[in-house]
């Protein structure tokens, strides 16, 4: 079974131009709670991008990435909650 | 010969820890060593005479060219013999003026060894051999000098002392090992058979000037004469001994030993007598001036070895003839007239001639000991010494090109030579002043001196028995000629017309001098004006200035920001790499290059974007977002090159390593602009150049064959041998365990480390 | 920051790390993962833990005390000895199971992941641990 | 092959020599980190680049063409070890801030200026 | 009578997955729409959803299932009134609560018989 | 078969892409999370189901449920913990 | 039952036991019985090098370029005997210089986690495996060198590692490159490749970045920061141990690899790593004047005495390596020895600063000639070892005509001399400035005085025996540079991997 390359090539361009816009985002942030949000978009961005790919070439080997990046890309995400909240310093969360 | 030399080291050691009751008998001991030595040398000299060689090889370090080879000859054995017998009278002497002192032992064993590692060198014919113990005894020259170390200057004339024979011993090395590379053996008898191969090749005047550099830090020439006199801050047998009879001699002996092989060329011709003579008048100009009796007699010493020095320069046989004679004689009156001195020392408390006098009634023997020496010093007959000096003026009158100079500043020195004898004579014994003495003191002071000037007057009246062993000698340093007449009457000629005129004139000297009450401070006082350069504060200060430079350099190259370290690692690593790939194929990039589809131009296009982000945030907590997807972007392209493992691992270990910057950041300040805008282009500059250089490597590297017989192995039998389908995971399980292991052990001691690193409570400073 | 829902998913996600970093340990012969990735997910466990309830009472002695890694670097040695032993290190020594019908091969390198398992649960809790801690 | 490749590990170099020259601390281990990822980068990239045939193989173990799988060894070993030394550099680092109260590198030059 | 228990427990499950697919796709469409076209309609708030559910994994359940229906996200729990804090984009405060009630009647259902 | 998995990708892709137009879009941090998490997990929800069927395998089937569970799992949790720092951060 | 393994495995096990042990009473003891079970161990593997030559272990009996192997040659004998001996005098030495603190910070772990990964790297026929235990080595030195509580030691321990990452990076990439060119990690294999296919500048930008990472770790020249800003600072039996044990092991990796295949171009390493040379001993010898704190004057004597062992790999004959390699284990002794004694020297004058000591040869007379010992023998005096060593290079330097480079050389240990004069003037000559709080009543007990007297005895031993040495090492040296006994002993006869095109 294939599936039609375009539909593959349209697929990742989407994912492509999210991932640059979530990266836009996190450029502008406007506080750094954003950027955070916007890395977490990112890894979900990655983990379609890995299914995507895999389907490209046909290996179900590589879905066991997104299983381990599905399980462990929130923590960094809670990390970084965790330190500014209880981070005093001021300039940190600035204009958040 | 070993034997000898071993029992020397061995009885040095015995002297050292010898129980407490035998170690009074220890100078005696040695001095018995010595005489029986002297007395085995004695008889090896018939067989000599009859022109036998005895040697003894011991093969030590072939691969280095490098044996045990000592060869008793006639050069080697009129050294010898003078070494051991002055170093028998000096351990007596020593055994009386040492009693009072602490640490006795430490200095007879310095002394033992000294003797032993002195013997050894003359009777080298292996010259890395004899380089060795050069080296040792310049090493304890320097542990005998600062002897009384808790003195400063006897530590800074130890330090000088062994810094410029050191130089001298290191230059001296460089010389041999040239002359040795080129013949291809250190053996002296091989060196002698390629003599002329030697004097045509291009490392003749290396070598030679740089063994001549050894021999004058050694025999104390001009200009590098400064150490001997601050050596005399050793104890006077050390004086008695190294600086004047022995190991000052060395330089000579080097030079008669290497005289079959160097020797005979303009060069040779050239340098030695010249600085030979400077040495000579300089010495005994010094000497005439000086108030301490060890300071004169050091400076009469340098004259000598001028002497000793261009009379070797002169090469004839009538020259090498003299300095073998005036070796001998210098050896003899030397040695006692610093025993005497020590002797004065002891009984007056003090070696100053300003405040002595008188002595010639409390101490008559003395005074005929010290006259018998000090004539034999002045050259007058009919001691030896006239007859060494006559050989001086006849060899003089033979020098080549510059014999007539030569000749007038050996009559200028001789005369000062005569006048500082008459002179000291006179201010220490005869002129009219109360000196109080100590405790009278055992004669086993007078005995070495005694022995000394008797046999000077001796061989003066009766030269043949000198010959004896002077012979043999000078066959040895001038190939074949043999023949030897030691007389004291010469005849009516320039020569005998000359030492006239040379001890008239010395007497003169020392009547002006005596009789004057000023001339002597004004003349002192002249050579304060006009003689200001002081070779040792030269010295010193050379090396203060050479300290001063490395200060600042240090300071500037160690100047403890690590930044600027990173920074010169950067640089020239980036030159490095330029150079290297220049020199390879110059800036050509690979001829395969294609650009990748869209999908990886994307991802790499956010990875270089999150790249700058990451390193232009202001904010940490930005810099370390931006990380972690540059940590994602980096995993993507891992995984689109098929490495599945690479990319879990990636992304856990980034998601890990973010963890951890957040937890310690908390406690981390916030970024601060500490730099200014040009440092920071600089560094923009900097860190573009070394990317651009790690690119071109880069892009080298993707020119590559992709057939790789490892991999190909491991994807074979990955699943037939270790039984696994991941054939990373098998590769670092199985095929490279050890890795794994190594790696394993990296973070467990990480762990650990910063477990104890976090725990650990400062001290309070 | 103390959150209810963070806390209860503590608990749960806990057990899901840990017993998928065995699960990927396991599996990591054959397929993508191994002993690193198998620890580093397992000991993500401890280290969410300790991101909620903060290190202090979290860090036990077994913590301090480095039981897991010295429990792994046994392991490792345990794995290469008998090899030592037997001729030459590390030399792999594979014992053929049958269960039910499955061929199982167990061997020493297997062990040698377990032990670089333990080894890597240890190192992110001491990291992890200290770090807070400090 | 792939050019891009190559410039993306020159921008990481660049970044990383840039941030490793920074006075700030934290600036200097994120610099630390970019380096080791470059090299790591760089490791794979000379290895040689396969799209799509990930190093596992099937039971029959004949020669299929895979990716070499040993660079992919080799880089996990590094980036392990990397791991590693970078928590201990943080650690390192905070401690000597804990210390000394500042996280300018520069301030580090108490051990080598000569005294003389 | 477990195995009663189990059989409605059952069906309850599908019929919630199913009642859940469904709203997501609804609710994602209408995102979707909402995002592309030129104007927003978000008219976002607060809202307060009492907690009925007891046991941590309904809690737990509860909160999740509202975050990832489209439209509510439950930001915090406030302890001392054992309320759930929901934030909403689209619609009143009524609406949400009544789709949250049904939401959390559910899991309710869901979890009454324990395994 | 095929046209229905190009579908499902087509459309997964589609909304993580609108999720992140949604990044950009929304004027406040709470609507954004909206996004980020719904839209996104929604996509992979699709694109999941799409890629199970591609591969019709028993372990893929398996792996991609557990992905979806651990999405289901782990989203809201994050989402759950920006939200919440934000709002006390805020409160503060 | 294979032999060569053991000195991974042995210090392994304790390093086991060491994590678990805190204690001092029981620490001290175990270590010098596991220090003392290494040396028996290396003296053993030594015996039989003699016969035998080289010893191979394929590590899991995977053959050789496929697995990691374990090469014992020549070289790795003699550098695991010499660097054993270190470990084990410098055990000794830590039960008084050490305290309680330390070992419960597991002092004694990471002390056998360095010897650990010295061991392995003296041992490792594979590029990559070596760079491990260069890590190994590098993270243990990291811990080994904060470990005394001051804030000195930080700073110290900062730099040595930012500069020393720096260079692991580079030899991490260096080894991207050439696994890239030439698809074998195996030494010998690598040795047969660029011998079989002598093409230029195949290896020559890894070459490059191998020379800057061993350059760092060996403290050459525009390399060598970190050693003077950090040796000086960490708990005195830490720089002993690393002025014998670390910059030596970059300095092994520089000959063995620029012997075993990095041989082509010489041209461009002969002159580029001459002048390195001339600037490592003379900026080292320079510096090292300038300083009145012990531990300061011998760190800097340290990159000076590269110089020389880098020298050897200049000359490149078979006498020059020889020499560089006796050089080299001569002064791993001589230098742990004389770091021990400044460390005695501190406890009985209190300071390391020359400006307030003195006093030592009076009132520690025993000290004064174990300091003597080692002093001699860097300075180059006859009887002991670094007299042959040097004479040797010079040797070997003269006769393949780099007069330069070695006249450089000779000046050199002028500079040397200096620095041991003065240490010996100042601290042991001379009286004692000021007598400062009856530290000069300190008696040094045995095991204080003992582990330099080891290493003195060494001296002698390696200057004594310098026939024996010299022989062996020249063997040596002409096997290194014609490794065909080295590649057939790893190879086996796998003739047709030659072929294979890199």
């Amino acid at each position: 079974m294939a599936i039609n390359n375009i539909v593959l090539l349209l697929s990742f361009s989407f994912l492509i131009v999210a991932f640059i816009l979530a990266f836009v985002r996190l450029l502008l942030g406007q506080g750094i709670y954003n950027r955070i949000a916007a890395m977490d978009l990112i890894a979900s961005i990655v983990i379609g991008f890995v299914l995507v790919y895999a389907v490209f070439i046909q290996m179900g080997l590589y879905i066991d990435v997104a299983v381990i990046i599905s399980l462990v890309a929130f923590l960094g995400t809670v990390a970084v909650s965790i330190y500014l909240k209880n981070n005093t310093n001021k300039n940190d969360g600035d204009n958040h | 010969m070993l034997i000898i030399l071993l029992l020397y080291c061995l009885l040095g050691f015995w002297v050292l820890w010898s129980p407490g009751a035998l170690k009074k008998y220890s100078a005696l001991l040695i001095a018995l060593l010595q005489l029986g030595s002297f007395a085995y040398f004695l008889s090896h000299v018939p067989y000599v005479r009859e022109g036998f060689i005895k040697s003894q090889f011991i093969s030590w370090i072939p691969q280095l060219g490098l044996d045990f080879h000592v060869q008793i000859d006639g050069l080697s054995l009129l050294y010898a013999l003078l070494v051991t017998f002055i170093g028998a009278l000096v351990f007596l002497y020593a055994k009386a003026y040492m009693k009072k002192y602490a640490n006795k032992s430490r200095f007879y064993f310095f002394l033992t060894w000294f003797s032993g590692a002195m013997l050894g060198l003359v009777l080298s014919v292996n010259l890395i051999q004899l380089f060795v113990f050069w080296e040792l005894t310049s090493l304890f020259s320097f542990l005998l000098i600062s002897f009384f170390n808790e003195k400063e200057s006897s530590r800074k004339a130890a330090f000088q002392s062994l810094f410029v024979t050191g130089f001298g011993g290191l230059c001296l090395l460089v010389g041999i090992v040239l002359i040795g590379s080129h013949v291809g053996s250190y053996s002296l008898s091989d060196w002698i058979s390629a003599s002329n191969e030697i004097k045509a090749s291009s490392i003749y005047t290396p070598s030679l000037i740089l063994i001549f550099l050894g021999v004058f830090t050694k025999s104390a020439q001009f200009p590098f004469h400064f150490w001997l006199p601050w050596a005399m801050q050793a104890p006077t047998p050390v004086s008695a001994y190294l600086h004047s009879a022995t190991m000052v001699k060395a330089g000579v002996f080097l030079l008669m030993r290497l005289n079959p092989v160097l020797g005979g060329t303009e060069l040779w011709m050239g340098i030695l007598p010249v600085v030979g003579s400077i040495t000579m008048l300089v010495g005994a100009y010094m000497s005439i001036t000086q108030t301490d009796i060890k300071a004169i007699f050091a400076y009469t010493t340098i004259s000598s070895l001028g002497v000793l020095v261009f009379l070797m320069g002169i090469d004839t046989k009538v020259a090498v003839k003299a300095a073998l004679v005036f070796l001998v004689v210098h050896a003899f009156y030397k040695a006692a007239l610093f025993m005497l001195a020590g002797y004065i020392d002891k009984q007056c408390g003090t070696r100053d001639i300003t405040r002595l006098g008188g002595l010639i009634k409390q101490l008559p023997l003395t005074f005929i000991v010290s006259a018998l020496a000090l004539f034999s010093m002045a050259g007058l007959p009919p001691m030896i010494g006239f007859i060494g000096k006559e050989l001086i003026y006849e060899a003089s009158v033979q020098a080549t090109d510059l014999g007539f100079f030569i000749l007038i500043m050996g009559v200028v020195a001789n005369v000062f030579m005569v006048a500082v004898s008459i002179y000291f004579l006179h201010r220490v014994f005869i002129r009219k002043r109360a000196v109080e003495l100590k405790v009278p003191l055992v004669n086993l002071y007078v005995f070495g001196p005694l022995v000394l000037s008797v046999l000077s007057l001796l061989l003066g009246v009766w030269p043949d028995a000198l010959t004896i062993f002077l012979e043999p000698a000078l066959e040895v340093v001038r190939a074949g000629e043999v023949a030897f007449k030691l007389q004291v009457w010469h005849g009516f000629n320039l020569v005998f017309v000359t030492s006239f005129f040379t001890v008239l004139g010395g007497a003169v000297l020392a009547w002006v001098l005596i009789i004057s009450k000023t001339f002597m401070a004004e003349w002192r006082k002249f050579n304060r004006q006009f003689f200001t350069i002081n070779l040792t504060d030269v010295f010193f200060t050379t090396f203060t200035q050479v300290i001063s430079y490395a200060v600042t350099h240090t300071k500037r190259i160690q100047h403890g920001y690590n930044r600027y370290y990173i920074m010169s690692i950067l640089l020239f690593t980036t030159l490095m790499i330029g150079i290297q790939l220049f020199l390879q194929t110059g800036w050509e990039l690979p001829k395969q290059v294609s650009f990748q589809p869209f999908v990886l131009t994307g991802i790499i296009g956010v990875t270089a974007i999150a790249t700058l982000v990451t390193s232009v945030s202001q904010t940490r907590i930005n810099a370390i977002i931006a990380m972690g997807v540059l940590g994602y972007g980096i995993s993507l392209i891992y995984l689109y090159y098929s490495a599945v493992d690479l990319a879990i691992t990636q992304i856990i270990v980034e998601t890990l390593t973010l963890i951890m910057f957040v937890i310690v950041l908390k406690k981390l300040p916030e970024f601060s602009s500490y730099s200014k805008k040009i440092p920071i282009l600089r560094d923009v500059f900097i860190a573009l150049c070394f990317g651009g250089v790690m690119t071109l490597l880069a892009l080298k590297a993707l020119d590559v064959e992709l057939s790789h017989p490892i991999s190909d192995y491991f994807i074979q039998n990955s699943y037939l041998k270790a039984y696994g389908k991941n054939v990373v995971n098998v590769i670092l399980v199985d095929f490279r365990a050890l890795d794994t292991m190594g790696e394993v052990i990296v973070l467990a001691v990480a762990a650990i480390g910063v477990y104890s690193l976090i725990r650990m409570k400062m001290k309070q400073s | 920051m103390n959150s209810r829902i963070l806390n209860i998913a503590q608990k749960y996600l806990k057990i899901l790390f840990v017993v998928f970093g065995v699960l990927i340990l396991l599996r990591g012969h054959n397929y993508p993962g191994g002993g690193f990735i198998g620890g580093l997910l397992a000991s993500l466990a401890y280290v969410f833990q300790g991101l909620l309830k903060g290190a202090d009472k979290q860090a036990s002695k077994s913590v301090s005390n480095g039981l897991y890694l010295g429990l792994g670097l046994s392991l490792i040695l345990l794995s290469v000895l008998p090899g030592f032993f037997m001729g030459n290190a590390m030399q792999g020594i594979w014992w053929d199971f049958s269960v039910g019908g499955w061929d199982l091969k167990v061997g020493s390198p297997f062990l040698f992941d377990v032990g670089v398992f333990c080894v890597v649960i240890g190192v992110s809790q001491l990291f992890f641990y200290s770090l807070s801690r400090y | 092959m792939d050019v891009l490749l190559a410039i993306l590990i020159g921008i990481l170099y660049s970044a990383g020599a840039y941030l490793v020259l920074r006075r700030s601390v934290v600036r200097f281990i994120i610099g630390l980190v970019i380096l080791s990822n470059a090299t790591n980068l760089l490791i794979f990239l000379s290895g040689g680049l396969v799209e799509g045939k990930p190093a596992f193989v099937d039971e029959s173990g004949y020669l299929v063409f895979l990716t070499d799988p040993s660079p992919q060894a080799l880089i996990l070993t590094a980036i392990v070890i990397g791991f590693g030394i970078v928590v201990f550099t943080l650690a390192l680092y905070a401690k000597f801030y804990k210390v000394s109260g500042s996280d300018d590198i520069d301030d580090l030059k108490q051990t080598d200026t000569p005294e003389a | 009578m477990k195995l009663i228990g189990n059989l409605i427990k059952g069906i309850s499950f599908f019929r919630f997955i199913g009642f859940y697919i469904w709203k997501l796709i609804q609710a994602n469409a209408f995102i979707a729409y909402d995002i592309l076209t030129p104007k927003l309609y978000v008219n976002p708030g607060f809202v307060n959803l009492p907690l009925r559910v007891k046991s941590d994994f309904s809690v737990l359940l509860l909160s999740n299932l509202i975050s990832m229906t489209p439209g509510t996200l439950s930001i915090d729990i406030v302890e001392e009134r054992d309320e759930l804090l929901v934030h909403y984009l689209y619609g009143n405060e009524e609406k949400i609560v009544e789709e949250l009630e049904a939401i959390q009647e559910m899991v309710l259902k869901l979890v009454k018989y324990p395994v | 078969m095929e046209i229905i998995i190009s579908i499902l990708l087509l459309s997964g892709s589609f909304f993580i892409f609108l999720s992140a137009l949604g990044i950009i879009r929304f004027k406040d941090l709470y609507s954004r999370m909206h996004s980020t998490t719904k839209a996104s997990s929604f996509g992979l929800l699709l694109l999941l189901v799409g890629v199970s069927l591609f591969f019709n395998e028993l372990n893929v089937y398996v792996k991609t449920i557990l992905v979806v569970v651990f999405i289901y799992l782990t989203a809201p949790l994050a989402a759950h913990a920006i939200a919440k720092s934000y709002r006390e951060k805020d409160k503060e | 039952m294979n032999i060569v393994i053991a000195p991974i495995l042995l210090p392994l096990v304790f390093l086991v036991v060491f994590v678990f042990i805190k204690n001092t009473r029981v620490g001290s003891p175990l270590a010098i019985l596991g220090f003392g079970l290494q040396f028996i161990l290396s003296v053993y593997l030594f015996y039989q090098i003699l016969n035998l030559k080289i010893m191979v272990l394929q590590v899991g009996g995977w053959q050789a370029p496929f697995g990691i192997t374990l090469v014992i040659d020549q070289l790795s004998a003699v550098m695991l005997l010499v660097s054993n001996l270190i470990a084990f005098s410098v055990a000794v030495y830590s039960i008084s210089f050490v305290d309680k603190y330390m070992v419960a910070s597991r002092f004694y772990a990471f002390f056998f986690s360095l010897v650990l990964g010295v061991n392995g790297a003296f041992i490792t026929g594979d590029a990559f495996n070596l760079y491990v235990w260069f890590e190994v080595i590098l993270l243990s030195s990291f811990v080994l060198i904060t470990m005394g509580r001051s804030k000195d030691q930080l700073e110290g321990g900062i730099k040595y590692m930012t500069l020393n990452l720096m260079g692991s990076l580079f030899f991490l990439a260096g080894l991207g490159l050439l696994y890239g060119k030439t698809g074998t990690l195996n030494m010998a294999h690598l040795a047969q490749i660029v011998r079989v296919n002598p093409e230029a500048g195949l290896l020559n930008s890894s070459a490059v970045l191998f020379f800057i990472a061993f350059g760092i770790k060996a403290a050459l020249f525009p390399l060598h920061f970190w050693l003077p800003a950090s040796y000086h600072t960490p708990n005195v039996t830490v720089t002993a141990l690393f002025a014998g044990l670390l910059t030596k092991v970059g300095v092994y990796a520089l000959f063995r690899f620029f012997t075993l295949f990095i041989i082509h171009d010489r041209e461009f390493w002969f002159l580029f790593l001459s002048l390195i040379a001339v600037f490592t001993m003379l900026v080292g010898g320079l510096a090292a004047s300038i300083f009145y704190e012990m531990r300061r004057i011998l760190s800097y004597h340290v990159i000076s005495q590269i110089g020389y062992m880098l020298m050897g790999l200049v000359v490149f004959t078979p006498l020059g390596i020889a020499g560089g390699v006796y050089f080299m284990i001569h002064n791993m002794i001589a230098k742990t020895n004389t770091f021990l004694i400044s460390g005695l020297v501190k406890k009985v004058n209190g300071t390391y600063d020359l400006h307030q000591t003195g006093g030592l040869l009076k009132s520690h007379p025993v000290l004064a000639v174990l300091y003597i010992i080692p002093a001699l023998a860097l300075a180059g005096f006859p009887p002991f070892s670094g007299f042959f060593a040097k004479f040797t290079l010079i040797k070997s330097g003269y006769e393949d005509a780099h007069y330069w480079l070695t006249s450089v050389a000779v000046l050199t240990s002028l500079l040397t001399l200096y620095s041991m004069i003065k240490i010996w003037n100042k601290a042991f000559l001379r009286e004692a400035p000021s007598p400062n709080e009856g530290f000069s009543c300190v008696k040094l007990k045995i095991d204080e005085l003992l582990p330099s007297a080891i290493l003195g005895i060494g001296s002698i031993v390696l200057g004594l025996g310098a026939p024996f040495f010299i022989d062996y090492l020249s063997e040596m040296a002409v096997n290194m540079i014609h490794p065909h006994n080295y590649i057939q002993a790893v190879m086996g006869d796998l003739e047709n991997l030659t072929l294979l095109k890199p």
